[in-house]
């Protein structure tokens, strides 16, 4: 039947930079200075090797379960550290080299991760909030930042990430509308990691990209190879631009691939195959970037040795010092700070029942 | 001082904290232009713009999670919900992040947020527009949640939300917007959350209950006193949670035998709390069991058969009664 | 910066054939029966007229508060036209035309709108589901509702309706991805009514259409004019017939207008200009429809004299049976009808309570 | 007869079910390949196809929305919400739809579904996995609220909420998943809902429970019995609405001394009705006031401190040891 065609404005483009055989694109070459891509290149091997000692210290039950981020540092380095320290991060829970460059201490990543809330006591002078766990729902309160920002007249922006998975939530598509409606200066990184547990971006939804859905909201979408730390700069760099100038948001689709556990409680082998995962970890973020700094004479092997010596050295004492802290961390009746700006009758008296428990029990081994 | 419905002393309230505070912030679905669709935000775009008083796309969670955004960037956000029946499109922003962020910062952030809902029925509404579960909100912890009864106590309650370092969910009663009116002063007026009120002195039995229902059971005790001379002490809770137990455990200390009253459904509603807290700091005083007089455990019916639902002053006096002869 | 161009798949068109001077684009005239016509103008006429007694009877006093249809009537009985009795249909609150359409008697309206449970009984033969207020909320039962159909493997098909407003909803957003995923044959049909309350539909979304945020979802999405039943007819049937065949799902955006209040408790004059209405007052899809079928020579002004005196009877008729069983409805007793299969014991003991109650005030007023 | 962790017999249930009957279906996240995240549903999608074991895209209200249309056409979906901590986002489609369909239909319709959530701490799990919030289900009119303790009774009550005509809302315990074997019989069991079940018989004291906190209950009973000679009669709940008043009222009748235990915040919790029903129907017969040990009214703290949050035997056995003393 023949119908008059609607022109539906967006286009969606794919950037590339420094392909997986570490091949540049000089034309599309960002211009970053050498230092911060030497400090780049620190967090993302920063990122692995924290990951891989975290894995390490999950099996031997130092900490409790957590998410890797193995593969996907580019995807969320690059993106931040195209903003400014007072702008805002907004993170998922797949993000921890971003939010290492963003200030966080290793340390409080160790006791976020073995149970002790004080991993999330964020200095006053970081505007990043906590890993949020319940996917997507993050989204919303990056919007609310971007409006508050908008209000107040600063040129601060927000950065907010989600996994693929997350695209399929409501409040992914409540959050991209109101920020549409709204233009509010928020950039959204999705990582597009290929997995949402055993769920494969194929079946989360049946788009050819996840990026196209910002079009729904007439916001500018793009997808990027998010293995590439200088696409995924170069996108996120003109995101922030832009939202920075008032043009309000855009979506970034990183095309990524999570190379280890969903978390330390899954079973990848249950549903993708050694195959899919080799296949990936030759487009190693990390191996392209290194190739790449070596080519522009930025990095000797001497250079990364020396680099991966001093992580390995921040590492150990991060660990020290955390399990040093958590010894002086046992006091069952911290969990009623926080609850309320000023504790309610009815929790003090709680706190105080437990503070007595606590008591008897001391009597009681004392006297046992 | 101005007599004033309940509609007009939240306006008010609404109006003289933004005056005050330009980190006040209203929005919701059609809070602007409209007003609201019970009047409540009416006038406040044309005086403070529609960056201040936000109509937002119909989208609740977008609406709650948005104002977490805002508080947490240290403005006052006020959102609205049009009715409390669509608040559960938003209740894991609630459940999962509202209530817990300052908890989950570890105080770097807090969530200085008011969610403002109508709730109960008795208004011949739609499906959907007349339920009460302030229950839900009570039981969640990290949140306040608070029922005026009526223009005044709204007002001042209103503005003590907005100023409160934490999460409020204020429920508004529709069958209360336009009953009354009552002397509201110009001049401010806060009243503490945490905070309930002796609204009617007594020593034969103590009634608690709060929002729509106090008119019935202030009608009930007029009626107890009336018919049978017995002197009825009534209480209204004003803010559910947290509850101020100290006020009806002294008051049933006093007189021995209670009536609780709300119109959300009995089993696991509020009244369950209220009777446990007595049975905790009052069993020696109790002279015969407690009655709870609520709403079924129903949906509350279309509006043809809603009054035989809610509870009316005849249901509490007959409580009452039987109460008192145990 | 030049990058890769993505090749976003999905077009959006925009369908009229019959448009508001009532002229005919001939080669897309449907093929639509005579009687069929004939029926589709008596139901445009019911619910118009229908509509206009609700309102009298709510300002009367002897209905509640309810949401008028005026100006979409074509919207929604174009596309139920298409549908077998056997397919499914799931509402919002404003397509009371297609619901009498699909054998909703005007008795159990009134009733629904005054407060009657008992105005949403369904018949065993109806697979029509209740007036859905919370908006959004019935398009994941449709979704859920096609994939049984599949399960089944039965070739009924599902429609639901929904606002303009509905689309911000994170249920929209859900259920459209859910049946892009399952392939599940339901058509979506929006009634875009240009407000939701006093929210303008520029404001409810930057997107240029409603029919293209189906492309996120591989949906197939098309504008129709949603005051042009032709129109609606033949998006409807393609969207039908594509079910049907195992294609899936579409998006129909029905262009449209609410000419009334939203509701019976709505003052528009707060929000829009009289300017506006008139301006879609020419659009009227009745108008239109009656130049069509008069031009087409199966309907004469005797014709529409009649239809209009049976409809008249008809209401009548309706509203006096409605009254009339009206006061055997009174037990509130029946409260407890139909809250579970099997009324729990507490359910037994607070009915009991109301019972006596019942008793004690008859009593009362015996001996008062 | 074999022995089975409660995650077998679960896995029994729902594999027995859908053998049985083709309209049983399996939905959520990762429920299908994976076999579930706890493997509740492991191998299933082998023995019945992607058709009834279905992977969903990421949307909890979008699996429970589904489900309410599947059932609607007259299957009888199960579906898994990862973690309780999760179920706000569908909390709509249960309020609005679920609960009332047959209401709203006046019997046309009903939602023969169950909704199936790991529920409660003490597995080291991360930020909000850990949360009980069962009274909000509780306290909602037309659904069911269901809580097995271990693996035999989850068994035959996943089958009974699985054939039950109306909603179940189905909360596991993550704590019991593993934490115990049982005999369960191969051939079909069922267990009536709305039934609560007496598990240690006494004389002295009533304890109420159900769920995880069934095992520091009967320990406590049994270190009760040892030091002190104390006879303590324990009830199984399972069911937590409707609620089954007649047998814990019973046994109060008989003990005239009661505990009540459960994991969740005390305020407004589940406990409150409890406590408020042996008020109503018992209070003659109570010699003290009754007990409640429960979760403080605040987010069960993060892993680390969560042991001193969940009620442990040791509470427990100092709140029963007041109710005796008085
Ligand atoms: C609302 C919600 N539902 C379910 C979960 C359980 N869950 C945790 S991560 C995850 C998959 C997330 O996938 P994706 O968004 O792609 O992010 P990724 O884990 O791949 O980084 C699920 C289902 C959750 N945390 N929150
Ligand atoms: C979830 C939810 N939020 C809010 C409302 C209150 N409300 C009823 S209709 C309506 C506007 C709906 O707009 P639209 O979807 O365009 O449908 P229309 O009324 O125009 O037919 C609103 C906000 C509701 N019923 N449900
Ligand atoms: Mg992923
Ligand atoms: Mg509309």
């Amino acid at each position: 039947m023949p119908k008059t065609k609607i022109d539906v404005p967006g286009e969606v483009h794919f950037l590339s930079i420094l392909n997986e055989y570490g091949n540049l694109d000089k034309t599309l070459e960002p211009d970053i200075a050498e230092d911060v891509l030497l400090k780049l290149y620190h967090y993302l091997l920063l990122g692995r090797r924290f990951d891989e000692r975290l894995i390490s210290l999950q099996r031997q039950g130092r900490i409790g379960t957590f998410p890797p981020i193995s593969g996907q540092e580019a995807a969320h380095l690059g993106a931040v550290a195209t903003m400014r320290p007072s702008d805002w991060m907004v993170p998922s829970f797949r993000e921890t080299a971003a939010e290492l460059w963003r200030g966080r201490t290793l340390e409080s990543v160790i006791l976020y991760n073995n149970g002790y809330n004080e991993g999330v006591r964020i200095p006053e002078s970081s505007n990043d909030l906590p890993v949020s766990v319940p996917v997507g729902s993050q989204i919303l309160h990056a919007v609310g930042l971007g409006y508050a920002i908008k209000y107040r007249q600063k040129d601060d922006v927000v950065m907010t990430f989600f996994g693929d998975g997350a695209t399929s939530e409501g409040d992914f598509h409540e959050g991209l509308n109101f920020a549409g409606v709204f233009q509010t200066p928020v950039i959204f990184v999705c990582q597009n990691n290929q997995w949402a547990i055993s769920m494969p971006r194929s079946k989360q939804t049946r788009s050819k990209t996840l990026a196209q859905k910002a079009l729904s909201y007439a916001v500018p979408g793009i997808q990027v190879d998010g293995n590439d730390i200088l696409a995924v700069y170069a996108a996120a760099q003109e995101a922030v631009a832009s939202a920075r100038s008032g043009e309000g948001s855009t979506l970034i689709e990183c095309v990524t691939y999570r190379m280890a556990v969903h978390t330390t409680a899954d079973d990848p082998k249950r549903y993708r195959t050694d195959e899919e995962v080799a296949e990936w970890q030759k487009r190693d973020p990390l191996v392209r970037f290194q190739k790449y700094l070596k080519d522009k004479g930025l990095l000797t092997d001497d250079g990364i040795e020396a680099t991966e010596a001093e992580i390995t050295e921040k590492i150990q004492n991060a660990v020290d010092s955390a399990e040093e802290e958590m010894k002086s961390l046992g006091n069952p009746l911290d969990m009623f700070d926080h609850a309320y700006a000023e504790l309610p009758p009815r929790l003090i008296e709680q706190r105080e029942a437990l503070a007595r428990e606590l008591e008897e029990i001391q009597k009681e081994s004392n006297h046992g | 001082m101005a007599k004033m419905t309940m509609v007009q002393a939240l306006n008010l309230a609404l109006s003289q904290e933004m005056e005050k505070d330009d980190s006040v912030m209203v929005l919701g679905e059609d809070v602007g232009v409209d007003g609201g669709v019970f009047r409540v935000t009416d006038g406040l775009i044309d005086k403070y713009g529609d960056q201040r008083v936000i109509d937002t796309p119909l989208a609740e969670a977008g609406i709650v999670g948005m104002s977490i955004g805002m508080a947490v960037y240290g403005l006052r956000p006020v959102c609205e919900i049009q009715f409390s029946g669509f608040s559960y499109q938003n209740f894991h922003q609630i459940e999962n992040h509202a209530s817990r962020l300052r908890w989950r910062s570890q105080g770097r952030f807090h969530v200085p947020m008011v969610l403002r809902t109508p709730y109960s029925g008795g208004v011949r509404a739609l499906e959907h527009h007349s339920e009460s579960r302030e229950a839900y909100y009570a039981h969640t912890p990290g949140i306040k949640m608070v029922i005026p009864s009526g223009p005044r106590n709204a007002r001042a309650l209103l503005i003590s939300a907005i100023r409160d370092p934490d999460p409020v969910i204020f429920y508004e009663s529709k069958a209360l917007y336009r009953a009354f009116r009552e002397e509201v002063p110009e001049e401010e007026e806060t009243f503490p959350i945490g905070t309930s009120q002796i609204v009617r002195e007594g020593t034969d039995l103590t009634m608690i209950s709060y929002g729509t229902m106090m008119r019935p059971a202030l009608e009930a005790a007029s009626i107890l006193q009336e018919k049978d001379g017995v002197e009825t002490e009534v209480i209204d809770l004003l803010t559910i949670s947290p509850l101020d137990d100290a006020l009806f455990v002294q008051s049933v200390h006093k007189t021995g035998r209670a009536v609780v009253i709300h119109e959300a459904p009995g089993s696991f509603g509020p009244g369950a709390e209220i009777v446990s807290r007595i049975m905790e700091k009052a069993f020696f005083y109790l002279e015969a069991p407690i009655e709870r007089v609520t709403g079924y455990d129903i949906i509350i019916p279309l509006f043809s058969r809603e009054n035989s639902y809610i509870p009316s002053a005849q249901r509490i006096v007959r409580a009452a009664k039987k109460v008192l002869s145990t």
